[in-house]
């Protein structure tokens, strides 16, 4: 027998991400909080309910248009814990550098890192550097993990979705995912496309003033919009009709994905959420999202339909239904 | 654009007056992609059958190929470079993918010119490309294979997977068991053929051929162009796609894969060897041919239990009629090569169109 | 079977080389098979070689079969 | 001008990890959590106090005597809890793994996990699993970051260091630094000696029995008891004077030393604490922690003397004082 | 060790008697560690003193000796295996540690074998092998080039900066300015020698020497030896490591160098170049000298400025006395050799000996 | 100069390599320098190569030098 090995698809945040996760950790590791199934844990500390958070960051190149690493591991966590319906407060960092790193690139980082936290409303309180050989990491990794206050006025677990519920999106999706692709070995082109990274802390805000009638939400990462909607329908048991044309999506991502054979839908955000409210306040909702600069190109894209549990419905153009599927692996440019 | 919509339903409305069993079979994977992202087998009416055919290059390269060129790629100091669509693509042990994370050096790339770039990089290592595809790649590998022998790139070569439509059309239209009406053609092979790979389509099996776009628009004007020929009795070449393609193609990319390639017979997944249906590198060209430069035994083709890629491939059966389908067999662990490509038939079907609930 | 984009050259390069324009993204590709192409005009691009240039005729023409497509519905 | 590079030396948690993180993070992260000089953070959240502490593992190999990567993740931010006054409680994972890795292996490592966070009493409450091409990370690298309520009646700041206070470890010295050496390429020596990878979770409650007379403790992991001595001795502004044959250390220990030309002084512990305690309760304490098997070696090293500020004396066996430094850089076996 | 402490003050009581001026030089590095890290230096009266010698191989090696190495690991396909000791050793531009940053591949291992053990596992690469040691080293590594040559292992090589021990005392003593009234004579580097190295130092210059051990005990022992002979007035040659070395030392290792290596004239840190003071591989082994298979373009001699390590190598002053110690200069940021090894007079004196206050 | 331990031969093996214990440390080092060594005796043992046999006699005598060391103090 092969032993299985894995593969780069495990790391793709869709469908090998999940049964991986599922497979390895879920079963040993077992208990309530990882059952929560947010973008974090929410966990009692004395009186005081808190959302912790962890990611790590790998990404290349570390330095890309919109962004670097360093921004995007302290926006990234910021943002998973306003999807639990936290306020993000604190941030560990932990480093790995590649022996030979430039001091003068990870000074750029840790600035950057800085600034982001300021600008995100965050401490960085305490950090880890760890140094590996030369080829055993590639330049730079970068954990961060955040906790964040619980705010009381809500409750973003997805089996609070309810049918007829509305589905926005807070701006133009796969732009991190085009920006990152297009630095590419092998893919000689460019895109005035730029990552999407920044803080979504003031969204959250603004969304918890619509307490409850806000049910649930997940910034669409790695795997895209479309492996996010997957999650949700499959954790709420409910399902999504999502209109194609109503997904806001710039047409300079829209031409490069054309030209590699790949999908929008799936490709990373790193400034978006996916928010399902209740019906009668979606509009409401998107009018005040579109008054913040980071969410003005919100839009509902779509609604929860209880007949199609577990699933995701594109609606074509022409009127059609498809299924909308998770992410099942990588994207890679193809030509046919 | 409302007035496409509104375009869109006329032609849409138009093509559902149809009433008898149809069945049009689209050759090209890009098409059937394009008509499961669509939606559009579900807005016909189920007298239509779009049948999926033998136009996925990824789906059609054998198992025995893969296997070789795996072997190639295990070769130490080779790069193998490919298009993203052969990663995933099973040989009978492995893949591409799995090969890399194994440690082969398999680099994805967008365009044959970069894997030239990639080769004039690592001058003390073999840069391989794998060519696959149909008449429309060739062409780029050819030329791309003579800029390395105009400079002189030593460490470069092709292995040819290449494939050439009019055989396979062949196959499929020769077996009796296919139930076929009528053809979209492949709008961007014609580009570089012209209409000649359909004439004998229309001569010998007396079947109305369209060359056809991939917009959806495109695709209902085809559909409907075809329905016109049939209910008017007759078998021609129409070109929907009139803004791309000439009827007689691109006489300079026929004359590049004339230069660099001759014709040989090759093996197909599921259609099994067909005669003059491949294309070889020619013999000036050599230095630049893996499949010369490196001595790989050839593989053998083992047969998948269950999958019935063949049929789905000649349009007998569609991908739900396969037993593995979506169970045994999903574009993540793919069983067959139609689950592997994303215009394979059986991945399309998959990823668009699993659920007719709604 | 083979995917491919329209693009507008943007400029000549050097070696039958051009700049091209796919919806707002820059792409540079060999017209060694559309030798004939000008700054301005369209090309199908696949797998960053021009195969063809488009006809703007036909290509406004989007909606193409329009005409022949009422004639039809009346019969 | 050469640009600067990282170095292995940067990792190594002696000085030259020490210069770095102050060069680079202490002042573009300038916070007050920064600097309270502590193995993590004292966090106010709402009401609550609370310690978050973060490190990477990145140990080759990922199974050793004693213990493996999975295990030492957990204990380390475990102990790092716990040197903080923190009783642990929920734990996150970040795991970074390189395409290729075995399936297998994984399973073994998130299981080992598991089993060491029950052994510990925290939870694994949330994770992340990232998947880099292979030749650009080691197998693995697993980020853990820990929070923990920080015990009322403690405060282990080092500035509560006071002179004549005693320093006592609470075990043998050196035993995982030299068990992961013995495996390393290159080193074809065997031992006996096994990791002692343990969490000190239990000792951390034994020692919060005795309150304010625990003025402060570190584990001293990378770096070794010398580091951790400099680093408090730094830190509090006091000196410490330490009886070399006072020291627990297994001879088998000190004989690869010698044989390597490295100082057992200088080698991590994964399951040891450096505490400084009050002088008269100093004796009960040490006859406290030996009834726990993990801390049975415990024992007095030395005290602490004003008149050496920020300096570590090592009195030799002829009553002779010489520095003690941090670890500079990296130890490397040698000839000579 | 009760017995031992006493005795350990009993030896000291005697030596603290000594009321006279005396400068005593230990030769070897690993004794300047030993006597730091005892402390031994603060317990000595302060009219006995203990100065350091030039018996560190890594303080030696000649700064254009590692830039030439530096040049070889930079070579694509070298694996440059050393000693831990010479990682940090700057030349004039960087060290092995910033090129292993950079990329080069550079190992440390504990033994020449294991150096042979990876030449064996890298086929298709050149493993290099930085010889550097005494007469302690050589032998070693003197057997380890006629194993690869009985083996015909044809991958590996050695590049040889071995040193003697016996003109390096010559140039120390022969210098008027240096002012040692006897000899700690190097333990280990005797077992291999024997008495032969002192001969001249106490027939030419008449010193007394004595071998020493390595252990506080035996460091003691030496010194009240060695002044016993200074106030007796001799100056002999006295073995107080009786239990490891023979007054004709291991003639076994002594042939293997002769075997292999041949005396050449060697440029030493801080002291210039000595004649027949290194070991070049004879020509017979040729085929395994790295100096003779790779062309690498002899480096220059820098002057460093400041520093002042000629100086503490011949014990004319001690670490303390040269202005960058402890400032400039510290075994992270080493200015000069001394600070970088270990057993470098300045490291030790850093590491172990940097406060007097208690 | 030049590190080195006792390790006490354990174990003769083939092409005069040996493994030896240093202090409950196990290793395998070369003896073709000392090929007279037998089990049980010590080695000096630097780089991995045993440069000399311990002289048990001298290695026992701890405090070698006392005797001499109370008549010269008696001086
Ligand atoms: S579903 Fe899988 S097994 Fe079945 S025909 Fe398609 S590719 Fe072959
Ligand atoms: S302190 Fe540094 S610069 Fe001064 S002599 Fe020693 S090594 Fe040279
Ligand atoms: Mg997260
Ligand atoms: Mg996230
Ligand atoms: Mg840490
Ligand atoms: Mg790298
Ligand atoms: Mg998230
Ligand atoms: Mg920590
Ligand atoms: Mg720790
Ligand atoms: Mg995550
Ligand atoms: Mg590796
Ligand atoms: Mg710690």
């Amino acid at each position: 027998m092969r032993t299985r090995k894995i593969l780069l698809g495990h790391g793709s945040g869709g469908r090998m991400t999940q049964e991986l996760v599922n497979s390895v950790f879920k079963k040993t590791w077992a208990n309530p909080y990882l059952d929560q199934m947010l973008d974090g844990a929410i966990l009692e500390v004395g009186s005081q309910r808190i959302a912790m958070t962890t990611d790590s960051f790998v990404i290349t190149p570390l330095f890309f248009p919109g962004g670097d690493i360093g921004k995007l591991s302290v926006y990234g966590t910021v943002n998973d814990l306003v999807a639990c319906g936290a306020r993000p407060l604190y941030v560990s960092a932990g480093l790995i550098i590649e022996e030979g790193f430039g001091v003068e690139e990870l000074e750029k980082i840790a600035a950057s890192m800085s600034k982001a936290a300021l600008e995100a409303g965050v401490q960085l309180v305490t950090g880890d550097t760890k140094v590996v050989e030369k080829g055993k990491a590639d330049g730079i990794f970068i954990n961060t993990t955040g906790i964040g206050i619980i705010r009381t006025e809500v409750d973003y677990r997805p089996d609070r979705i309810k049918p007829g519920d509305a589905v926005i999106v807070t701006g133009k999706v796969g732009e991190h995912g085009l920006a990152v692709l297009a630095q590419r070995e092998g893919l000689s082109f460019s895109t005035p496309v730029t990552s999407d990274c920044q803080p979504l802390h003031r969204v959250g805000e603004l969304l918890a003033r619509y307490g409850q009638e806000v049910r649930c939400m997940r910034d669409p990462t790695r795997g895209g919009v479309a492996t996010v909607l997957n999650e949700l329908a499959q954790q709420s048991g409910t399902g999504f009709i999502v209109r194609e044309e109503d997904i806001p999506l710039d047409p300079v991502v829209q031409g490069a994905c054309e030209m590699l054979g790949l999908d929008a839908l799936y490709l990373a955000n790193e400034g978006k959420m996916v928010v399902v409210v209740a019906k009668d306040a979606a509009q409401a909702i998107v009018e005040d999202l579109r008054q913040l600069p980071e969410s003005r190109d919100s839009a509902v894209i779509g609604y929860v339909k209880d007949e199609v549990p577990g699933l995701v419905l594109l609606e074509t153009e022409l009127g059609a239904h498809r299924i909308l599927n998770m992410l099942e692996s990588d994207q890679l440019p193809r030509i046919c | 654009m409302r007035n496409s919509k509104e375009y869109a339903e006329r032609l849409l409305a138009d093509i559902k007056r149809e009433k008898r069993e149809v069945s049009l079979m689209e050759v090209c994977g890009t098409h059937t992609v394009a008509i499961a992202r669509s939606g559009l087998r579900s807005l016909v009416p189920p007298n239509l059958k779009l049948l999926s055919g033998p136009g996925c290059p990824v789906c059609v390269t054998a198992q025995s190929d893969i296997d070789a060129v795996i072997e190639l790629a295990r070769r130490p100091g080779v790069i193998l470079v490919t298009f993203g669509d052969m990663m995933r693509v099973p040989g009978s042990e492995s893949s591409l993918q799995e090969e890399k994370a194994r440690g082969a050096d398999v680099r994805v790339v967008y365009s044959p010119s970069d894997a030239l770039e990639i080769a004039r990089q690592n001058p003390e290592r073999e840069t391989v490309f794998l060519g696959i595809g149909f008449e429309t790649t060739a062409p780029a590998v050819a030329l791309t294979i003579e800029q390395a022998a105009a400079s002189g790139l030593a460490n470069f070569s092709v292995w040819s997977l290449h494939k050439l439509v009019g055989p396979a059309l062949d196959a499929v239209f020769s077996d009796e068991s296919v139930k076929v009406d009528g053809l979209i053609c492949p709008g961007h092979v014609s580009a570089v053929t012209g209409v000649k790979p359909y004439e004998p389509v229309v001569s010998r099996y007396h079947k109305p051929c369209v060359i056809t776009g991939f917009e959806t628009l495109d695709i209902l004007e085809g559909i409907w162009l075809l329905l016109r020929q049939l209910n008017q009795g007759v078998a021609e070449i129409e070109i929907q796609y009139r803004r791309i393609v000439r009827p007689e193609g691109n006489p300079l990319a026929q004359a590049a894969i004339e230069r660099v390639f001759t014709a040989t017979d090759a093996s197909w997944r599921g259609l099994g060897i067909i005669p003059a249906s491949g294309l070889a590198i020619r013999e000036e060209y050599g230095a630049w041919d893996a499949q010369r430069r490196f001595d790989i035994p050839e593989g053998k083709e083992r047969i998948i239990k269950g999958c019935r890629c063949g049929d789905v491939l000649r349009g007998v059966i569609t991908p739900y009629e396969c037993p593995l389908f979506g169970q045994a067999c999903t574009p993540v662990k793919p069983v067959g090569p139609c689950m592997v490509s994303q215009e394979g038939a059986c991945a399309a079907y998959y990823r668009y169109g699993r659920s007719h609930r709604l | 079977m083979c995917l491919g984009v329209p693009g507008r050259v943007e400029e000549i390069l050097e070696n039958d080389r051009a700049r091209v324009d796919v919806s707002g993204n820059s792409l540079e590709i060999s017209i060694r098979l559309t030798p004939e192409v000008k700054v301005g005009q369209y090309v199908l691009i696949h797998a960053g070689f021009a195969m063809q240039i488009v006809d703007e005729a036909w290509a406004k023409e989007t909606l193409g079969l329009l005409e022949e497509l009422r004639q039809y519905a009346q019969l």
